[in-house]
């Protein structure tokens, strides 16, 4: 039942178009790139500072000066290209990137996200998130629909700090896809084998028709 | 006008005072002045305010000058991989300015572009925008953020040349050339000095104007998340 | 994905409409996007407003517009190369927003950046800054000038891949990268199209993903002052 | 008598230092690089995007894609480093450029700067001087101390439309050099042959001693 990882990760990836200039965040999103359809041409922007990350390297062509935005040893492409962090934040900030792919650890129904931090117990930080969510013309989020604790992560207000206020425009999680919408949340798909009654009972949102 | 200087040590000599700002290059442990961070703390200098996208981690990067509580204040986007730092931070030791990412490399630039402030819509509608000014364009809503002016800037580049021509190499070049021209003085640590000419003047990222102090040195350059794939 | 076209008329099909705003690369006759230049001439398209340093000479560059009477309102910061400007100015046939060079750069740079407005020094208690709002920063004034987002940019660089990554050449890089990033649409033409691979990542000036529409050709790159030494 | 235009570039390199980042205006300003002292490095910027002017080309080496400000063909030297035109004022903006040496077709004794345009009569724009005068640490202006009409350009307050406000440190004349201080110009030095009343005589701005 539901959708696994790896699954959420594959839906993710039919968001993608040709020639397209992605942003993955950390965590799920990451593995979209696994999921990019053979001859489908998608730039991968990592916010450190390049267009066109490769796979990981193998362990004799590691390089520290070659990492992408979550600190991970990665590779280059034939057409990559590498820029200041002032210059990534520049393209990302201008509308530059058609979609960021992002993790979270609420959603609203008005398109609210935190993911950053937790008063008091957990301070991560924002690094990109926020210029990403402010700036890239489309944000899909990948993530659970609840937490560790059972509970709905897809809620009427968001209780956690904002990443970014009304910025979300897609929904992936393990039950399903759901759109921000005026008045609310559209479901616009289930994952196999969870009806519109299970997504509608694990989620907070006001959904609309 | 000589730019070269023996050590780190040397280079700082005389920059460093406390209670003042230093902004510094790198992302995590990618592309950052170890040699220079080495050096402030053995200088020991106290009270700094610190603007970096990271504060390294518990023994490595400016992690290093947190273990020594040199440092009053970090401008950042991320704590994450740092437990001092966040124990620190959430114990009140240590205080933040939570900076989003493109915010400080955009504050850092704007510093020393002589743009004292610009607006942005990242943080608008978050606690980052909070006691900002705000002012609509075009039917939205923006927040002012200010540019960084460092009392000295400290950057790693891979080559330069004697007037302080540098290049940068793959995602090594990161916050480095934005945090070296916000730098009322900026002292640079390279792996190698090149002859003078041997740089192509198309493919110099930080022209020499921006650098007064130059070293060169060993770079450890240690990698925080090694992930491989098999051969 | 295909970016490259075949000629600069294909490049602009379906990008031009009268009274639209372009951003031109270029300084002087130095770095010009000639070909797009003659193709909007050709093409017939009116009432433009063109953020550009100069309008060119009067026979060569953005001057074929102004002869052509296209041009409804041009955005630089200087006139004097351009005889048939300054006489369509002076007799008001022409609108003319003088910005100061430095200004129009990061104007361009900003809009690009999705920085609306940013504060400067330059042009505070000039014309320049009548009527626009003012901030103190640390107890200096400045004054807020705005970002340029444009219809289209048109620019010229020296050798760009088949994904648009691109490097220019000496000084006829000028005002071609930040024009570049202000284009809701962007078309650069080059002197070469080079295999992808053969751009060294670390030397790309302009990444791709700043470049929609991509043409090879031949250009003339007049040079409007022509001074030697003897041998 | 008084300084000839050459005697004037002279008298003006005389302010530069070794290690010096300078940029120099159009017409005289730019003859101050043939004045620079052996064995003394001074970079010259060239605010289209060039640091380390080398002199002007031979036949053959003449190149449409290396120019000065002045749009004039210009070699590179082996320290020389290209880049944008938002990247030049950046540096200039940001008061990384030691000194600019600029013409001027008035100066007032506030330090008040105008050399871009004479209303209905001279249009040319300011280029990059507005850029330049505010953010660059020194300003001096190197110019006749009259027009062609004989009337003084130095003034109690400029009549034509500013350049910067209060921008200039120095002025060099054909008659010798003044610097802005408060309540006034004071003389520091006279040229070759002129009196200090001479430069009284043609200087209709306040003379502090």
């Amino acid at each position: 039942m539901a959708w696994d990882r790896n699954q959420m990760a594959a839906r993710a990836a039919r968001e993608l178009e040709d020639g397209m200039y992605v942003n993955l965040g950390i965590g799920i999103p990451t593995l979209v790139a696994n999921y990019i359809p053979e001859g489908m041409t998608v730039t991968l922007q990592s916010e450190n500072g390049m267009l066109g990350i490769g796979p990981f390297p193998t362990e004799d062509a590691v390089d520290p000066d070659l990492i992408n935005a979550g600190k991970q040893t990665v590779t280059a492409l034939a057409h990559t290209a590498y820029f200041d962090s002032a210059q990534s934040f520049a393209m990302i900030r201008g509308g530059k990137i058609a979609m960021a792919i992002l993790g979270a650890m609420e959603v609203a129904e008005n398109g609210d996200l935190a993911n950053w931090m937790i008063p008091g117990k957990l301070v991560k930080g924002m690094g990109g998130a926020m210029d990403l969510v402010a700036g890239v013309k489309r944000v899909v989020v990948v993530m659970d629909h609840t937490n560790k604790a059972g509970e709905t992560k897809v809620l009427k207000a968001c209780t956690l700090p904002l990443t970014g206020k009304g910025v979300v425009n897609r929904i992936i999680t393990n039950l399903g896809v759901l759109d921000v919408v005026e008045g609310g949340l559209r479901i616009f798909e289930t994952a196999d084998g969870v009806s519109e009654a299970d997504l509608r009972a694990a989620t907070e949102a006001t959904i609309v028709d | 006008m000589q730019k070269i200087y023996g050590s780190a040590t040397e280079a700082l000599d005389g920059l460093l005072f406390d209670g003042m700002t230093i902004a510094s290059g790198g992302f995590g442990l990618c592309g950052i002045p170890e040699l220079l961070i080495a050096a402030i703390r053995d200088a020991g200098t106290k009270g700094l305010t610190v603007a970096s996208n990271n504060a390294g981690v518990d023994d490595f990067g400016l992690g290093l000058l947190l273990q020594t509580r040199q440092v009053r204040k970090m401008i950042s986007s991320y704590v994450g991989e740092n437990a001092e730092f966040m124990r620190q931070y959430l114990s009140g030791e240590l205080e933040l300015e939570f900076t989003p990412q493109g915010t400080l490399a955009e504050r850092l630039r704007a510093g020393g572009a002589g743009i004292p402030g610009f607006y942005t819509k990242t943080g608008v509608g978050t606690v980052i925008a909070e006691g900002k000014p705000h002012m609509d364009f075009d039917g939205e809503t923006y927040v002012l953020e200010r540019g960084i002016v460092a009392d000295l800037a400290i950057v790693k580049a891979w080559k330069a040349d004697a007037t302080g021509n540098a290049v940068f190499r793959k995602t090594a070049r990161n916050f480095n050339p934005p945090a070296a021209t916000c730098g009322k003085v900026c002292v640079m640590e390279v792996e190698e000095i090149v002859p003078v000419g041997s740089l192509d003047p198309d493919h110099i990222h930080l022209p020499g104007i921006y650098v007064h102090r130059l070293i060169q040195g060993e770079h450890e350059k240690r990698i925080e998340q090694r992930t491989v794939r098999a051969a």
